[in-house]
C-alpha cells in the first residue's frame, strides 16, 4: 500500500475501490466494459436524473432540441475537462484553465487578431486561441517538470496572472467578433449537430485514444502511478510533464475558442471558475486525484450529470439557491453510490 | 528451554481471505514464553499476514487466538499491544516527518494533558538505541533522512518501547548487515532470557541456526510443520517442507569468463558528491562484478550514478567505448543498461498496473507501431517471461501490488531480459526473496552471464556477493577500497578491509 | 415634483392590469450576489406574482455566461412568451437573445445592454452615464471651491460596460470644475470586495476631501473600512440607493451626504413590459400606442433634503 | 523517499527540498530556527516586498497605521490558513473554507441571532458563527474519513452548498449588524493593536503548538505522511482525519465572525475564493500538499506576503490587473527561490 499510504485515508480507499472496480475488465479502458462496469454508478445517476427531468418536465426535457442544449452547455467544460483527465492520471492538477480559456478568448478577438483574419483567413482566430492555450500550457509543464514548482502553485499563479492579462488586454472590455468565417464555422451545425458537439466528441474521442490505446496514455499512467519508477525505467519523466500540461493548455485554448463561438466575444471574465467544474467532473469520473489512473469515459459521464443536472433545475424553475444545495447534495450521493457499487463489484470478484 | 505451563500463545485454524486471495488457509502456531520461534516459507507464503492477524492489524476470517489458554479477539492494533504483543511489520512503519522519538512513542505518547514531554521521551529513546547499540543515533533526527537501516533499528526501538511479552519481527534483517544482525541478536537474547518471546521471520537460514529455538514452517497458506526444534532439523529437510522440492540452495558455480572477452561497462572516476569518490571498474562481457560494503557505504548511489539516475560530479561511463551522458537514465537504458532497484515497490514497480505492464514498462514503446500500444504482443512477452521465471500467481493481468516480494523481484528482472540488456545492475537482488527463489535468482544471473552480459551485483550479504561474482569490489565509506578476483577473498577479510577503509 | 422611477400605484392601476391570456415569462439574471441584484430578482418575482395571467420561469442565477445561455436556449426550446434578461455580460449573450427573437420570442433587455438593438423588443437600464456626471456635479457643488481637491473614485467590477460608462460621467462631471480623480480603485460590488478595496485606498491617499462609491452594496464594506481607519475628514457619494445608506444620509452623523439612485425595480418594470408586450398592450400614460424601445431610469442624486422622498423605494442592500 | 514518489516529480522535488531544509533544526518546528532557517526564502521575499514598499510609498507605507492595514487584511486569510495547514498537513485539502465564511457571518447575523445577542449577550453571534462552521467542518470530516469521499470532491460539494444556503437564509441581502456591544468589541484595539490582528495572532501560536508540541499534531503528521504506520502503531486514522476538518471548519468560523466585525455586514459572498488564497499561502509557506509536513510559521509568512503585495500594490496605485499578474510572477519566484535556498542549505549539510 506504502504509495497510497501519503493521500487521505479517502482517496487510498477510493484508489483500491477503483483500483478493484477496474480488475473486473482484463482489457482496461475497453470503452463498453468500462462504461458499464467500473462506469456503472455514473450511469446509474445520470439515467435517475434524465428519468426525474422526464417525470417533472415530460417531453420539453426529452426533446431533442434540449438535448443538444444539455450537449452545447457541456461541451466547453468537456473539452477542458478531457486536458484535465491527462494531467491528473499523470499526477498533477492545472487550476489555471479558466482563467486561459478567458485569456485565449481575448487574444483571439483583439483588433488586431480579427484585421488579420479579415485579410487572410479566419482561421488565424482559431490558431491564435490554441497557441495561447498551448503557450501558456507549456508555461505551466516547464515551471513544474523543469522548475520543480508544486502543480497547484504553479497554475494558481498562471490563474491569477492569465486573468490579469486578459483583462490588459481586453482593457476591461467586451470584445466583439466580426469575422463571418469563424461566426458561420462556429454556428454551423452539420447533420444538425451544432459544431461545439462535435468538437466536444472529437476531442473525447481522440482522448479516449491517445489515453487508452497509444504509447503516451501508457507513459502518462506510468508517470503518474510511480514517476520514479518511470524514470528508472528509461522513461523521460520530465518531459512527459511537460507535454501533458502542454496538452491540457491546449484544450483550454480549444475552450477558449469554442466560448468565442458561442458567445460571439472576448471577456476576460470567460471560463471562471470553470476549472473547478473541470476537476469535479474528472474526480467524479473516477480518475484518481493521486494519479496512476485515468477515465475519460468516466470523465465524460461527470460532465455530462453537471449540465443534465442544471438543465434539469432550470426546467423546474427551482428557487435559486435551492439549486446549489441540491447540486452539492447530489455531488456527494453520485460518488458515494459511485463507491458502494464499486465495493459491490469486488465483492463479486 | 521448555516449560510446563499452557503455551503464551496460540493460533489455530486461522483463515485469511482476501478479495481475490486466500492469504491463510488453517494455521496453526504455538508460541512459548522465552522461546525465538522462527516462522519459515516462501515468498507469499503467508508469514506477514499470518502475523498481521496476530497484530490485530487483519482480522481473520475463521480461526481462533488463545492467550495463556484463554481465547481472545484482537480488532485493532490497540488491543494487540494491550496483549503485549509487538510487532516490527515487513514494509517499514515508521513516518519519514517525525523525529526518531516521535516515531518510537507515536500512539502511546509521553504526554500531560495532551502535550507532548519531549525531554522524557528523548530520554527514554536514547536509553532504547542505547541498548540497542545506537546510543548515536540522535533522537530528535528526522526519520526520513536516515536510510532503511536507520529506520529498521527505529522500528526495532519502538517495538522495545512496549515492554511486550511476544514481539513480533518480520524479516528485520533483509536491510541490515552483518554487524547489525549482531546487534539485533544479542537483544534478542537478552530478551528471550528475561522471558519475552520472540517471533522471527527471515529468509536467511543461517541466521535461523543461530538464534532460533523452534520452527514452524508455511506453505500456500498452511502450516506444513511445527514446532520443530532447530537444533535436529536439518537445512535441507527445511527447504523440502517450504518449497515442495528439492532446491540446490548453494550458487551454481560458472566457468570463469574468457581471457579475451571485451569490455562492455567501463567506469572511470566516477564521483558524487557527499557520497562517493574516484569510483573506476570494468565489466566484461559475461563477467559479474559484486560490490561489497556495509549499508550505507554509497554502493546504492554508485549503481545509480551508473544509470544515471543520478547526475555524477565527475567521472565518465562508457558501454562498449560509447560514453553516455550523464544524468541520463534514458540514455543508459538506450545504451542497453537496466537496473534493478534497491527499494522494489518505490522505485521499480507500479503497484497498481497489471503485472504484464510492469514487465513491459522499459518496452512498449518497441512493441507499439506508430506509437499505438500492441497490448496483444506485450502480453505474448509477459507470459514468455513469466513461464520461464515461474513468477507465481501467472496472471498477467493481477496487479503487481499483490504479489509477494520474490516474485515483485522476478519481474523487475523480467522487464530487463525483455529489453535485452547488455549490462544489468542489481541492487540487492535478493533482499526479501525465499530460498527458493534466490535459488533461481543466482541461476538466472549465470544465464545472463553466460549469455554475454556484463552484470553487477549489490549485496549487503557477503557470502552472497563473493559467491556470484568473478570480481569483488569492497566499498568503504563511498570509496573502493579493494578490486579484485572473488577467489582470492572471503567475508572476514572483506570486513576487515572495511575497518581499514573506514580507519584510513 | 416627478416620482417617475418610483413604481408609481398609478402605473400599476387601469386597464392594463386586467387579466388577459395567459404569459409564460422566461427569467435570468446574474447570480444574486450583492443586495442590488438579490431586489432586482426579488422586485422581478413578487412582480409577477401580481398578475394571475403571468407565469415566471426562473434560471438559475449565474455569472457564467454560457451557462446563461443555455438557459435562454432552454427558454427558446419550451417556447415561452417573453424573456427578461438582465445579462451578465451583454455583449456575451446578444447572440442568443436575437435567435429568441427570431423565434418570436419577445426579449426584454434589463440593466447591462444588448450590443445589438435588434437582440431586445424593450431595453429597460438605468443612466449608467448620467449616475456618474451627477456624482461629479455633486462633489464639485461641495468641494469644487478648491482646486486641487482630492477626489478618490471606487468603482464596481470593473469590465462591464456600465462601470466604464460610469467613470467616465464622473471624470467628465469633475473635469467640468477643473478636478481629477486622483486615486481609483475597483471591487465587485460586495461587501468583502468594498472593505479590501477601501481599506487599502485609504491607505494610498493619507489625505481626501471626497469619495464617490459606484455601488452601496459594497458600500457597506467601505464604510466599516472608513470607521476602522478611524477617517472622516472627506464626505462620501453613493451609487444605487440603498436603504440603509438613505437613512444615514438622513441620519447625517457620516460621511455620507449623499447617492445617485439606479433603480432595482427596472427588472420588475421588465416583467410588466413583458406582459403588456406579449398580450399586446400598450403603455397607459403614454400617448403612444406602443411600448418605447428604450426605458432609460432617471438617476437623481438623494440628499438630506429629499431622502424621504426616495427611502419607500429604496431596496433592503 | 518512497511515499512522495507517487506525486508529481515537483511534489516530490519539493519534499526532498522540504525534508533536507528541515534537517538545519534537530529540534524540528523549533519557531526562530524554522522562521530563519526552512522560511530563509520567504522571509527574503517579504523583506524585498518591504523596501519595494518603502522606496516607491516611503513612509506611506512604513507607518504603524499601514503595518496593521496589512496585518488587519491578513488577518481572516491568515486564521482559516491555520487550519488548513492542518488539514493539508493530515493529508487533506479543505476548498469550502470560504462558504464556510459566508454561510458562518449571514447565520450569525440573523435577525433570529441579533435578537437573542440583544436579549442576553453579544457573544451569542460569536458562538453562532463557531457552531455553524464547527458543524460544517464536522459534515465534511464524516463524509471524508468514514464516507471515504475524496477530500477534493466532499468540500467542494459543501462550498457549493454553503453559499446556497448562506443565500436562502440571508434571503439575498446584505445583513447589516447592529449589536453595539459585539461591534465594539471587534472595533476595540487592546495596546493599539486591532482585536482582529490579536484573534489572528492568538490563533496562530495556538495553532503552532497544538501542531509542534502536542500529541495531536503529532499525529495529524503521521496521519499524513504514512496513514497505515498510523492506523497500526493504534491511532484512530479516521477519527483524527475527522477532528482534522472539524478544526478547519473553526477556523472557518472564526473568520466569519472577523468578517462580520471587519465589515460590520453577514454577506454570502463573504469569503468567496478565501479557499484559495488559504492554500496558496499554506503551500507557499513550505507544507506539503501530499501531506506529512506542516509549518505553521511559514504558513504564517506566506499569509503576509500576500497582503503586503496587495498593499504595496494600492500605495502605487496600480491597476488591479497589473497587480494580478504581478502576484502570480511573485507566488512562482517565491516558491523558485525557496527550492534553491534550501538546495544550498541541503549541499551545506
Ligand atoms: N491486501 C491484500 N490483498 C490481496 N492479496 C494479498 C494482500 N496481502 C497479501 N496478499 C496475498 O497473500 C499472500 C501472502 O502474502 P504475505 O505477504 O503474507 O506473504 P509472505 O509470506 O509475507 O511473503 P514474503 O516472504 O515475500 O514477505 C500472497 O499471495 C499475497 O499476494
Ligand atoms: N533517504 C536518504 N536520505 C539521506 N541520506 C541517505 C538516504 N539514503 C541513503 N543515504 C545516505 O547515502 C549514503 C549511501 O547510502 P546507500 O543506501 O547508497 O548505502 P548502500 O551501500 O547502498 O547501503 P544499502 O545496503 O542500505 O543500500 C549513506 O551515507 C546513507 O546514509
Ligand atoms: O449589479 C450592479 C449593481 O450593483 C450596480 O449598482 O448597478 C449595476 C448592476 O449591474
Ligand atoms: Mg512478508
Ligand atoms: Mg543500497
Amino acid at each position: 500500500m506504502s504509495e497510497h499510504d501519503v493521500t487521505v485515508p479517502a482517496a487510498d480507499e477510493s484508489a483500491r475501490v477503483e483500483q478493484v472496480a477496474k480488475s473486473g475488465d482484463g482489457k482496461r479502458g475497453g470503452l463498453l466494459k468500462g462504461a458499464t462496469g467500473r462506469n456503472l454508478g455514473l450511469v446509474i445517476a445520470l439515467v435517475a436524473l434524465c428519468i426525474f427531468g422526464v417525470i417533472t418536465a415530460g417531453e420539453r426535457f426529452a426533446s431533442i432540441d434540449n438535448l443538444l442544449t444539455i450537449l452545447r452547455l457541456a461541451s466547453v467544460v468537456g473539452v477542458i475537462s478531457i486536458g484535465m483527465t491527462f494531467v491528473i492520471t499523470g499526477g498533477g492538477i492545472d487550476l489555471s484553465v479558466g482563467s486561459v480559456i478567458g485569456l485565449a478568448s481575448v487574444w483571439a478577438s483583439t483588433l488586431a487578431t480579427q484585421t488579420m483574419a479579415n485579410d487572410f483567413h479566419w482561421i488565424v482566430i482559431v490558431l491564435c486561441g490554441l497557441g495561447v492555450g498551448l503557450g501558456a500550457g507549456l508555461i505551466n509543464g516547464v515551471l513544474i517538470a523543469y522548475g520543480k514548482v508544486v502543480a497547484f502553485i504553479a497554475t494558481l499563479a498562471m490563474l491569477v496572472s492569465a486573468r490579469g492579462l486578459a483583462e490588459i488586454i481586453a482593457n476591461r472590455q467586451t470584445q466583439i467578433v466580426e469575422v463571418d468565417g469563424f461566426l458561420d464555422f462556429a454556428r454551423s451545425s452539420p447533420l444538425g449537430v451544432p459544431m461545439l458537439v462535435w468538437i466536444f466528441l472529437l476531442v473525447s474521442v481522440a482522448g479516449w485514444i491517445l489515453l487508452n490505446r497509444t504509447t503516451f496514455g501508457r507513459r502518462t499512467i506510468a508517470v503518474g502511478g510511480n514517476p520514479e519508477a518511470a524514470r528508472l525505467a528509461g522513461i523521460k519523466v520530465k518531459r512527459h510533464t511537460m507535454y501533458l500540461y502542454a496538452l491540457c493548455g491546449l484544450t483550454a485554448g480549444i475552450g477558449g475558442v469554442m466560448m468565442l463561438g458561442r458567445t460571439t466575444a472576448g471577456s476576460s471574465t470567460n471560463g471562471q471558475l470553470y476549472e473547478l467544474d473541470a476537476i469535479a467532473a474528472v474526480v467524479i469520473g473516477g480518475t484518481l486525484l493521486i494519479g496512476g489512473r485515468g477515465t475519460i469515459v468516466g470523465t465524460v459521464l461527470g460532465v455530462l450529470i453537471f449540465s443534465t443536472l442544471s438543465n434539469v433545475f432550470t426546467q423546474n424553475n427551482l428557487s435559486i439557491s435551492a439549486q446549489a444545495i441540491a447540486k452539492g447534495v447530489i455531488i456527494v450521493v453520485a460518488v458515494l453510490l459511485q463507491q458502494r457499487i464499486a465495493e459491490r463489484s469486488r465483492a463479486g470478484t | 528451554m521448555v516449560n510446563e505451563d499452557p503455551p503464551l500463545l496460540q493460533m489455530r485454524g486461522i483463515v485469511k481471505q482476501f478479495p481475490g486471495a486466500r492469504a491463510l488457509d488453517g494455521v496453526d502456531l504455538e508460541i512459548r514464553a522465552g522461546e525465538v520461534h522462527c516462522l519459515l516459507g516462501q515468498n507469499g507464503a503467508g508469514k506477514s499476514t499470518l502475523i498481521k492477524v496476530l497484530a490485530g492489524a487483519h482480522q481473520p476470517t475463521e480461526g481462533e487466538i488463545l492467550v495463556d489458554g484463554t481465547p481472545v479477539t484482537i480488532t485493532h492494533p490497540v488491543a494487540g499491544l494491550k496483549l503485549g504483543i509487538a510487532t516490527m511489520y515487513q514494509e517499514l512503519d515508521v513516518v519519514d516527518g517525525l523525529s526518531v522519538a516521535e516515531n518510537i512513542y507515536l500512539g502511546h505518547e509521553l504526554a500531560t494533558g495532551g502535550f507532548s514531554q519531549r525531554r522524557a521521551a528523548t530520554a527514554n529513546t536514547r536509553a532504547l538505541l542505547t541498548r540497542l547499540g545506537h546510543g548515536d543515533m540522535s533522537p530528535n533526527r528526522e526519520v526520513g533522512r536516515l536510510s532503511a537501516a536507520g529506520k529498521q533499528i527505529v522500528s526495532m526501538a519502538r517495538a522495545l518501547s512496549h515492554d511486550a511479552r511476544v514481539i513480533v519481527m518480520d524479516e528485520p534483517s533483509a536491510v541490515l548487515d552483518a554487524e547489525e544482525v549482531t546487534n539485533l541478536f544479542r537483544v534478542v537474547r537478552e530478551l528471550t532470557a528475561s522471558g519475552v518471546a520472540v517471533v522471527y521471520i527471515s529468509h536467511r537460514l543461517d541466521e535461523i541456526r543461530q538464534i532460533g529455538d523452534r520452527i514452524t514452517v508455511l506453505k500456500d497458506g498452511r502450516t506444513v510443520a511445527t514446532g520443530l526444534p532447530v537444533a535436529q532439523t536439518p537445512t535441507a529437510e527445511l527447504i523440502k517442507l517450504m518449497t515442495g522440492r528439492n532446491v540446490e540452495y548453494a550458487i551454481p558455480a560458472r566457468d570463469t569468463v574468457a581471457a579475451d572477452a571485451a569490455t562492455v561497462l567501463k567506469v572511470d572516476g566516477l564521483a558524487l558528491r557527499g557520497s562517493f569518490s574516484d569510483v573506476s571498474f570494468e565489466v566484461r562481457a559475461g563477467e559479474v562484478v559484486g560490490l561489497a560494503g556495509l549499508v550505507g557505504s554509497g554502493r546504492t548511489e554508485i549503481l545509480e550514478t551508473v544509470f544515471g539516475a543520478r547526475k555524477a560530479t565527475a567521472g565518465t561511463v562508457q558501454v562498449s567505448e560509447k560514453k553516455l551522458r550523464a544524468g541520463s537514465v534514458s540514455d543508459a537504458v538506450t545504451a542497453g543498461i537496466g537496473l534493478c532497484p534497491e527499494e522494489r515497490k518505490s522505485q521499480g514497480l507500479i503497484l497498481d498496473e497489471p503485472v504484464y505492464r510492469n514487465i513491459t514498462l522499459s518496452t512498449f514503446a518497441r512493441n507499439a507501431n506508430a506509437s499505438f500500444l500492441d497490448e496483444g504482443a506485450e502480453r505474448k512477452v509477459a507470459r514468455e517471461q513469466i513461464q520461464s521465471l515461474d513468477v507465481r500467481p501467472s496472471d498477467p493481468d493481477r496487479s503487481a501490488r499483490t504479489l509477494s516480494g520474490g516474485n515483485q523481484q522476478k519481474v523487475l528482472l523480467a522487464r530487463w531480459l525483455v529489453h535485452g540488456c547488455r549490462v544489468l545492475l542489481l541492487d540487492e537482488p535478493t533482499r526479501g526473496v525465499d530460498v527458493g527463489a534466490r535459488a533461481e535468482i543466482y541461476g538466472l544471473i549465470a544465464d545472463l552471464a553466460a549469455q554475454g552480459a556484463a552484470v553487477v551485483v549489490v549485496s549487503s550479504d557477503i557470502p552472497e556477493v563473493i559467491g556470484l561474482s568473478d570480481r569483488v569490489l569492497v566499498i568503504s565509506e563511498g570509496r573502493v577500497v579493494h578490486d579484485g578476483p572473488a577467489s582470492g577473498i572471503d567475508e572476514h577479510r572483506v570486513l576487515d578491509l572495511v575497518m581499514e577503509g573506514s580507519a584510513a | 415634483e416627478d416620482t417617475g422611477e418610483a413604481p408609481a400605484p398609478a402605473a400599476a392601476a387601469g386597464s392594463n392590469d386586467e387579466p388577459g391570456d395567459k404569459v409564460v415569462i422566461g427569467f435570468s439574471a446574474p447570480a444574486a450576489d450583492h443586495g442590488w441584484m438579490g431586489s432586482i430578482t426579488k422586485s422581478a418575482v413578487d412582480e409577477a406574482a401580481k398578475y394571475s395571467d403571468v407565469e415566471l420561469v426562473q434560471a438559475e442565477a449565474t455569472n457564467d455566461v454560457n451557462l446563461q445561455i443555455s438557459q435562454v436556449e432552454q427558454f427558446i426550446n419550451d417556447g415561452v412568451d417573453a424573456i427578461v434578461l438582465l445579462p451578465f455580460d451583454g455583449a456575451a449573450l446578444t447572440e442568443v437573445a436575437i435567435k429568441a427573437m427570431q423565434a418570436g420570442i419577445v426579449v426584454i433587455n434589463v440593466d447591462r445592454e444588448f450590443e445589438d438593438p435588434d437582440a431586445a423588443r424593450t431595453t429597460v437600464l438605468g443612466d449608467n452615464y448620467g449616475m456618474g456626471v451627477s456624482a461629479g456635479a455633486y462633489i464639485c457643488g461641495e468641494v469644487g471651491g478648491n482646486p486641487d481637491a482630492k477626489v478618490a473614485e471606487i468603482a464596481g467590477i470593473d469590465n462591464l460596460p456600465l462601470t466604464q460608462d460610469r467613470s467616465r460621467g464622473f471624470s467628465d462631471a469633475l473635469a467640468a470644475c477643473g478636478l481629477e480623480v486622483s486615486n481609483r480603485v475597483a471591487a465587485d460590488f460586495t461587501v468583502q470586495g468594498g472593505e479590501a478595496a477601501a481599506a487599502n485606498l485609504l491607505q494610498a491617499a493619507p489625505q481626501l476631501d471626497a469619495i464617490w462609491n459606484h455601488d452601496d452594496d459594497q458600500g457597506v464594506g467601505v464604510m466599516a473600512a472608513i470607521e476602522n481607519a478611524g477617517r472622516d475628514e472627506f464626505i462620501m457619494v453613493g451609487g444605487a440607493g440603498s436603504k440603509n445608506v438613505m437613512e444615514a444620509i438622513k441620519a447625517d452623523d457620516s460621511v455620507l451626504k449623499a447617492t445617485v439612485i439606479y433603480p432595482s425595480t427596472q427588472a420588475a418594470d421588465g416583467i410588466k413590459l413583458a406582459r403588456l408586450l406579449v398580450q399586446g398592450k400598450s403603455m397607459s400614460d403614454l400617448v403612444e400606442v406602443e411600448v418605447p424601445r428604450t426605458v432609460q431610469l432617471y438617476a437623481p442624486v438623494v440628499t438630506k433634503e429629499n431622502v424621504d422622498q426616495y427611502l419607500p423605494t429604496a431596496f433592503e442592500s
